[in-house]
């Protein structure tokens, strides 16, 4: 139920002049919706995506500032939200231009629309302080990943792809949403903040269960209603065993759309995740009063399995889904580590800066793939990519940066991700279950040898062998450009990670630079 | 005790959210397929609307709204894309969509077609009036 | 000598790592159209390096004291303590420095002669530049994180160097094999950084911050072992020494550069920086004691490697396998005397004896330095004459026709069998009598001691024995040439031989400089937490036992020598029978006293590759595939399969948070 | 604030589970009829076939639609479900009992005219999509 003072007019105004990038970009994809029936274009249709996810980005970057304390509103701005609201655009302007170069001009506007749309709704995950805005910030990403699914690629593969992502995808939102009506039953509210918190009161329990025979146990009930809500966006994540549909679609459809799968819903899942956990802020139990020993098993067999996997592959889009559901997993090692507290920096900070490296070195990667191939020729198998440096050399040297990045070498900005992500899991124990988390961070060492494995022999093909047949043309242009950018932010990010976030001087005077991080520290 | 109380709600609703859950499973129609998820979505929304009766606040009955709008959504996406995939594959059999796989395992064999697969037998033309039908070896007793 | 303004140091230390970075970039960029710029701008690059190295050494030559670090910006932060873009610049930094980019100039100038002509050979100039940009970042980064990342940086280039030919199926396995066993001790070095990392006290991982920090011992010991092993994978010491050999698939001036002179010596830096600085500022006990038992391991791996493959190097018939195995041996020296604890002696504190130590380390690595590279490089000389051919049977008697190279080459052989007054005596000298004075104290280690030191007896002997037989062998006799020479059976070019030239003269120069006259004693005592003492230079016992092994050996090689050329004359005119028997006598002894154990101890290490290094490598591929290989089939392709494997999952999981608890 | 009391008992439904009780039992009896009367168990395949009065059936009996209209049911639902938000828009700003306050039922009103605008807009991309074209 909204509360009084949130229905007058003026704060009404200001709340949507707050969400003004995310209804300025729906508004643009529904004018972009339009004017595709009218105007056909490419160019035309992409230029305007990329002007409104740039004024988008530009708009959350003046909102960003510390006048954006957490609240228990229906949105809520905080740090979370203003550091995604700022990614989400920002690879947006990457993503567009490698997903329009993919398909016709009847289909561009379409296309453009779509990709507004689910960037959209990546930021208004991040900002949910609800159930119902989490939901419709879910689905903003999902429908619209259905129909570029199809109108990325509608040749019988890409039809299987469409199915299948479909129709696991509503079957986890159905999961997600009956953890979701417990969630509201147990609390009596929607409201994010009250759902981890300490709304559980004995009141509730007392009404809830019969009076004469204690039918309900509370906790156990939550921690269903967690577990339904987590395995429904588990798919989103890739997280394993709701990892399946990842390499099957990954491989049907095209790359320009794998890269967007591999980045769009797997971070408005993981965002989502860490909103419904309660761990976006430094106060209240995080995890529901669970520990945070479920996630940690799904981090660990997530990468461990995603690694393994990878290794046996040998289409190259495949490979590359195993190696998200793989990073995937890093970034739930870095959400097990949970909040900051007022010792420790914590794990959310950490897992915000690589899910943002984690774009830039994916959508980089895609983007090459996407350049590379041709539409008679396809570059399938990781065998089309051998002798490639001397063919291509700035394409395959920005895809080696971009692998780099994804396996954690130094100077590169997923170095710095990585490294974050393990000293999260090694420095900042949680009062419970450190020693687990300690071992976390041991299996994210191996992991990452492990992902060492594919990742470098697929540099071996490129530079190191010799093309196995006749090579297919170049793509267009500007998914190079768009692969080269991705490359250059790798290693730049690398070096000057303080880039990536904006610097502020917290406590103490102290300069923070990466941002997230800090951010996080609890607040008094 | 005569008015169905929360629990009677929430076990109606997980009956139906189960049921639509074992039909996603097992059967093999594509349109049976969604068909299954949204009755586990109108499961969780009988959820909703009871917990929302018995909270007293209107919070789940406007969950419910935004659901059943994206339900609508995708039921619209849904009858569009499986109208593709008909014209494509000429029957709504989902192990059809099987070719994306590990590259060196087999496909799964079907152990029984669905009905429909076989080809039916021509009808008989009925004879001219007042005369007896032929009746062949075919009068089979069951 | 001269004053410089903070700035100025600031931008000099800057250039150091930046320039040869530049220089690989634009080389990279511009090998694609312009290949034959390429070496112009590496060795500009490199050049401008060493400049900067030098200006720093001259600088900082005058005044002791602390280190200056100079800070350029920061590159991230672990929960409030953040890893900088710094440079630490104290006295043996700049001096490994200066000699890293000095040798890597002339080696990229030798480089133009040698590889010219070659496919790729821009590329070969932009990993060389890269490879100096990488260990000039190993060695003046102020924070851990930063070394590693040059320690990567280097170990990278070395792959990619070893496999520079990468069409030759052995470089690309040798490459495979230097990367992977490597690779071991980085994992190593890496779980030492994150210890320090766990450790409150030394989160910021700076070296001042590592050694400053109360550790407890147990700490102390496994930092110092896990760094211990990173070293010795990187220093190829016994047993991850396996890949070195091998990685002479490469280019020779790589050879040179890499494995002689600076990526191999980048674990005895580490350790030399450790030792001394781990032991603290007060005397501590327990935290000696920890660091004596990491020392003991090093002497004792240095020792068995030192021996082991200065025998290996004297059944060898190629010329670079023989450089090789010698530089194995050379650092066994430098490890060995490592291993040098710090039990009190006399007046000196234990910290002292360890700084001593290290000094003479120090020391061996900066001379080795000079007359390993002068001998790669004479040996490339001789391999560029004679077609790429390297086996030591197939040519000889090569003074008459290659000069400069033949002097160069015997000057090299002489500084490294420790003649006086060349550079390997004073710095051998060095070592040998750390362990003689190791030896004396009448500790519990004296024995150990006295075992090390017999230890470096004996291998100098051994390597004036294979150095010289690979001399006479290549130079002396009758002339032979191989088919393959062609017209290439001459001396080098003038790129080549001026470089050949610089390097003799360093090698016979650079000891008599800077070893008697305490010039490098007195300048390293600035270097922190060395605590040196100031010694002079005087003529004692190791000293007489190391020139009079050093003599053996050459006499050995020399009657050897001369017994094979009289049979080979016997064959043709029989004369000479006694020579002859004489000549059978000693390959007796050869085969009895080093042949056998050769053998036995080849057979022990090969079988340590075969059973222990190498299924531990497959170890670590098999086990994911297999795991991974269990998991495949649940990936087939329908649809409600995959719903019904959420499905589980999701029920497994209830189950074990609502059933289980 | 107290749940209103609803009339919500199943005594409401009364005349419908009776009227379901019926309809139940005259399909019963009269399956059940069918089979206890029938004489003998023949089934021949003119026997199978369905009942046209004696003329040759053409065709199946299931008939298929028109994938047309299908279309339209697909646009009809779109649009149709929007009127979920309509109502409860309506009644809570314009209804009797209004939950809002006039200055905010400005804004309100203007919400409900963007939403609509929003579907016109849908509706004119359906239009331009030639969707309507009976093709």
């Amino acid at each position: 139920m909204p509360t009084q003072e949130m229905l007058d007019v003026t704060g009404f105004l200001g709340l949507s002049l707050r969400a003004g990038p995310e209804l300025g970009l729906l508004a643009l994809a529904c004018l972009t919706f339009l004017g595709g029936t009218f105007i056909r274009g490419r160019l035309l249709w992409g230029l305007v995506g990329v002007i409104g996810l740039g004024f988008a980005a530009g708009f959350s970057a003046i909102q960003s500032g510390p006048a954006f304390a957490p609240t228990r509103d229906f949105f809520c701005f905080d740090d979370v939200a203003s550091c995604v609201r700022l990614i989400v655009p920002i690879l947006g302007m990457l993503m567009l231009p490698i997903l329009v170069a993919e398909v016709d001009d009847v289909r561009a506007a379409d296309i453009v629309g779509c990709t507004l749309c689910a960037c959209a709704g990546v930021s208004l995950t991040s900002m949910a302080g609800d159930l119902v805005l989490l939901f419709l910030g879910l689905e903003a990403v999902s429908i619209p990943t259905y129909v570029m699914l199809y109108l990325a690629r509608h040749d019988r593969r890409g039809q299987e792809a469409t199915l299948k992502y479909f129709m696991l995808s509503i079957f986890s939102s159905a999961l997600f949403l009956f953890g979701a009506s417990y969630l509201y039953g147990l609390t009596g509210q929607t409201r994010l903040t009250s759902v981890s918190s300490n709304g559980l009161s004995r009141g509730i329990l007392e009404l809830l269960a019969d009076p004469s025979s204690q039918r309900f146990d509370m906790p156990r009930t939550l921690a269903i209603a967690l577990i339904f809500v987590i395995a429904g966006l588990g798919m989103k994540i890739t997280a394993v065993p709701f990892h399946f549909y990842a390499p099957d679609v990954y491989q049907g459809t095209s790359p320009g759309m794998a890269g967007f799968l591999s980045w769009f819903p797997k971070a408005a899942g993981l965002i989502a995740l860490l909103r419904v956990l309660g761990l976006a802020h430094g106060h209240g139990e995080p995890f529901g009063g669970m520990d945070g020993t479920l996630i940690w098993i799904l981090a660990v067999v997530t990468m461990t399995l995603g690694n393994c996997l990878a290794i046996w592959q040998g289409n190259l889009r495949r490979m590359l889904a195993y190696s998200g559901v793989a990073q995937g997993g890093y970034m739930l090692a870095s959400l097990a580590v949970g909040p900051a507290t007022h010792q420790h920096a914590g794990g959310v900070g950490p897992m915000l800066f690589y899910l943002a490296a984690y774009g830039i070195m994916s959508l980089g990667a895609f983007a090459i793939i996407a350049y590379l191939n041709d539409p008679e020729m396809p570059v399938e198998h990781i065998d089309d990519l051998a002798g490639l440096g001397s063919r291509a050399p700035i394409a395959s040297w920005s895809l080696a940066i971009c692998l780099f990045g994804m396996l954690g070498l130094p100077l590169t900005v997923g170095f710095i991700a990585k490294a974050q992500v393990l000293l999260a899991t090694l420095v900042s124990p949680m009062a419970a279950g450190s020693s687990l988390i300690g071992i976390l961070g041991l299996l994210i060492v191996f992991n990452a040898a492990v992902g060492a494995w594919y990742y470098l022999g697929l540099v071996h093909r490129m530079f190191l062998r010799r093309p196995l047949g006749p090579q297919g043309k170049c793509g267009p242009k500007v998914q190079l450009a768009a692969g080269l950018v991705c490359a250059i932010l790798t290693v730049l990010l690398g070096i000057v990670p303080s880039w990536l976030g904006w610097t502020q001087i917290r406590q103490g005077g102290r300069v923070h630079a990466i941002v997230p991080a800090v951010t996080m520290v609890a607040k008094p | 005790m005569n008015s169905p109380d929360l629990p009677h709600y929430l076990a109606c609703a997980a009956v139906l959210f189960v049921l639509g859950l074992v039909g996603f499973l097992a059967r093999r129609n594509l349109i049976l397929m969604f068909l299954s998820v949204e009755l586990m979505v109108q499961g969780v929304a009988l959820n909703f609307v009871a917990f929302a009766r018995f909270r007293g606040n209107l919070d789940g009955q406007s969950f419910v709204l935004f659901m059943l709008t994206v339900a609508a959504c995708e039921a619209a996406l849904a009858l569009a894309l499986i109208l593709a995939l008909y014209r494509t594959q000429a029957s709504l059999d989902v192990s059809l969509w099987q070719n994306l796989r590990e590259d060196d395992l087999d496909a799964t064999e079907d152990d029984e077609p669905l009905p429909g697969m076989m080809p039916e037998a021509p009808l008989p033309s009925l004879p001219v009036a007042g005369i007896a039908p032929a009746r062949p070896e075919e009068s089979n007793r069951v | 000598m001269f004053e410089l303004s903070s700035e100025v140091l600031s931008g000099l230390a800057l250039c150091v790592p930046v320039l040869p970075l530049i220089a690989a970039v634009v080389s990279a960029v511009l090998g694609s159209t312009r290949p034959s710029l390429a070496p112009l701008v590496a060795s500009i690059g490199v050049l401008g390096a060493f400049a900067a190295s030098l200006l720093l050494l001259l600088a900082t030559a005058g005044h002791g004291g602390a280190a200056h670090i100079f800070h350029y910006g920061t590159w991230f932060t672990i929960s409030h303590h953040s890893i900088d873009w710094e440079i630490r610049l104290d006295a043996l930094a700049t001096a490994m420095v200066c000699m890293v980019t000095f040798i890597s100039f002339w080696i990229v100038i030798f480089s133009q002669g040698y590889m010219d002509g070659d496919l790729g050979s821009a590329r070969f100039f932009s990993l060389v530049s890269l490879f100096v940009g990488a260990m000039a970042i190993l060695v003046l980064a102020n924070s851990l994180v930063v070394m590693f990342l040059g320690w990567e940086g280097v170990g990278v280039c070395s792959y990619l160097l070893v496999g520079f030919w990468f069409r030759k199926p052995e470089a690309a396995a040798a490459a495979r094999k230097a990367f992977l066993v490597t690779r071991l001790g980085d994992v190593a070095l890496l779980g030492a950084l994150l210890l320090l990392a766990c450790q409150p006290g030394s989160r910021a991982l700076t070296f001042d911050a590592v050694f400053s920090a109360h550790l407890d011992a147990g700490i102390v010991y496994f930092v110092l072992l896990l760094l211990l092993i990173g070293a010795v994978g990187k220093s190829a010491q016994f047993p991850l020494h396996v890949w070195l050999p091998d990685a002479m698939e490469g280019p020779t001036p790589v050879s040179a550069l890499i494995h002689a002179a600076t990526m191999v010596t980048a674990g005895v830096y580490l350790l030399a920086r450790f030792f001394p600085g781990m032991t603290g500022e007060s005397v501590d006990l327990s935290r000696l004691d920890a660091i004596a038992s990491v020392q003991d391991l090093a002497g004792g791996l240095g020792a068995i490697t030192a021996l082991s493959a200065a025998i290996m190097a004297m059944g060898q018939s190629d010329l670079k396998r023989v450089l090789a195995y010698s530089t194995l041996s050379q650092l066994g020296y430098m490890f060995m005397v490592l291993g040098v604890s710090g039990e009190p002696r006399g007046e000196h504190l234990p910290q002292e004896v360890i700084g001593v130590a290290a000094f003479a380390s120090i020391f061996h690595l900066l001379t080795h330095a000079f007359f390993k590279a002068l001998l790669f490089l004479s040996a490339g000389s001789v391999m560029h004459a004679m077609g790429h051919i390297i086996d030591m049977n197939r040519f000889g008697g090569l003074r008459r026709l290659m000069p400069i190279t033949h002097a160069s080459f015997l000057v090299g052989a002489l500084a490294l069998a420790g003649f006086p007054p060349l550079s390997g005596f004073f710095s051998k000298d060095e070592i040998l009598l750390e362990l003689w004075n190791g030896s004396l104290t009448g500790g519990p280690r004296s024995a150990f001691f006295a075992i090390l030191f017999s230890v470096g007896l004996i291998t100098a002997g051994l390597t004036a024995y294979y150095i010289f037989r690979a001399y006479f062998k290549t130079f002396h006799g009758e002339e032979k040439i191989p088919h393959e020479a062609g017209h290439h059976a001459h001396e080098s070019p003038r790129s080549m031989t001026v470089p050949l030239m610089v390097l003799a003269v360093c090698s016979v120069v650079v000891g008599l400089a800077v070893g008697p006259t305490g010039i490098l004693h007195h300048y390293l005592s600035h270097s922190s937490h060395w605590h040196l003492h100031e010694s002079a230079f005087s003529v004692n016992i190791p000293m007489i036992l190391g020139v009079l092994a050093a003599f053996t050996g050459v006499a050995v090689a020399w009657m050897l020598h001369k017994a094979a050329a009289s049979t080979a004359k016997k064959r043709s005119m029989g004369l000479f029978e006694s020579l002859a028997d004489n000549r059978l006598y000693i390959d007796g002894l050869y085969l009895a006293t080093l042949v056998r154990p050769l053998a036995a101890l080849g057979s022990v290490v090969g079988w340590l590759d075969r059973e222990l290094i190498s299924p531990l490598i497959e170890l670590g591929a098999t086990v994911p595939r297999m795991v991974g290989g269990r998991f495949r089939s649940a990936q087939n392709g329908l649809l409600q399969f995959y719903a019904l494997a959420m499905a589980l999952g999701l029920i497994v999981i209830l189950a074990m948070f609502t059933v289980a608890r | 604030m107290p749940p209103e009391p609803f009339d919500f008992s199943l005594t409401t439904y009364y005349p419908i589970f009776l009227f379901l009780g019926a309809v139940i039992g005259f399909a019963v009896v009269s399956l059940l009829l069918s089979y206890l009367i029938n004489p003998g168990r023949i089934t021949t395949s003119v026997k199978q076939m369905p009942y046209e009065s004696g003329m040759d059936p053409i065709g199946d009996a299931r008939q298929q639609f028109d994938v047309r209209f299908y279309l339209i049911a697909i646009l009809f639902l779109v649009f149709d479900v929007e009127l979920l938000f309509l109502y409860p828009w309506a009644v809570a700003t314009y209804g009797e009992y209004p939950v809002v306050t006039p200055s905010l039922q400005t804004v309100l009103f203007w919400e409900g005219m963007i939403f609509l605008a929003t579907l016109l807009l849908a509706w004119i991309v359906a239009w331009r999509k030639g969707v309507f074209r009976w093709r």
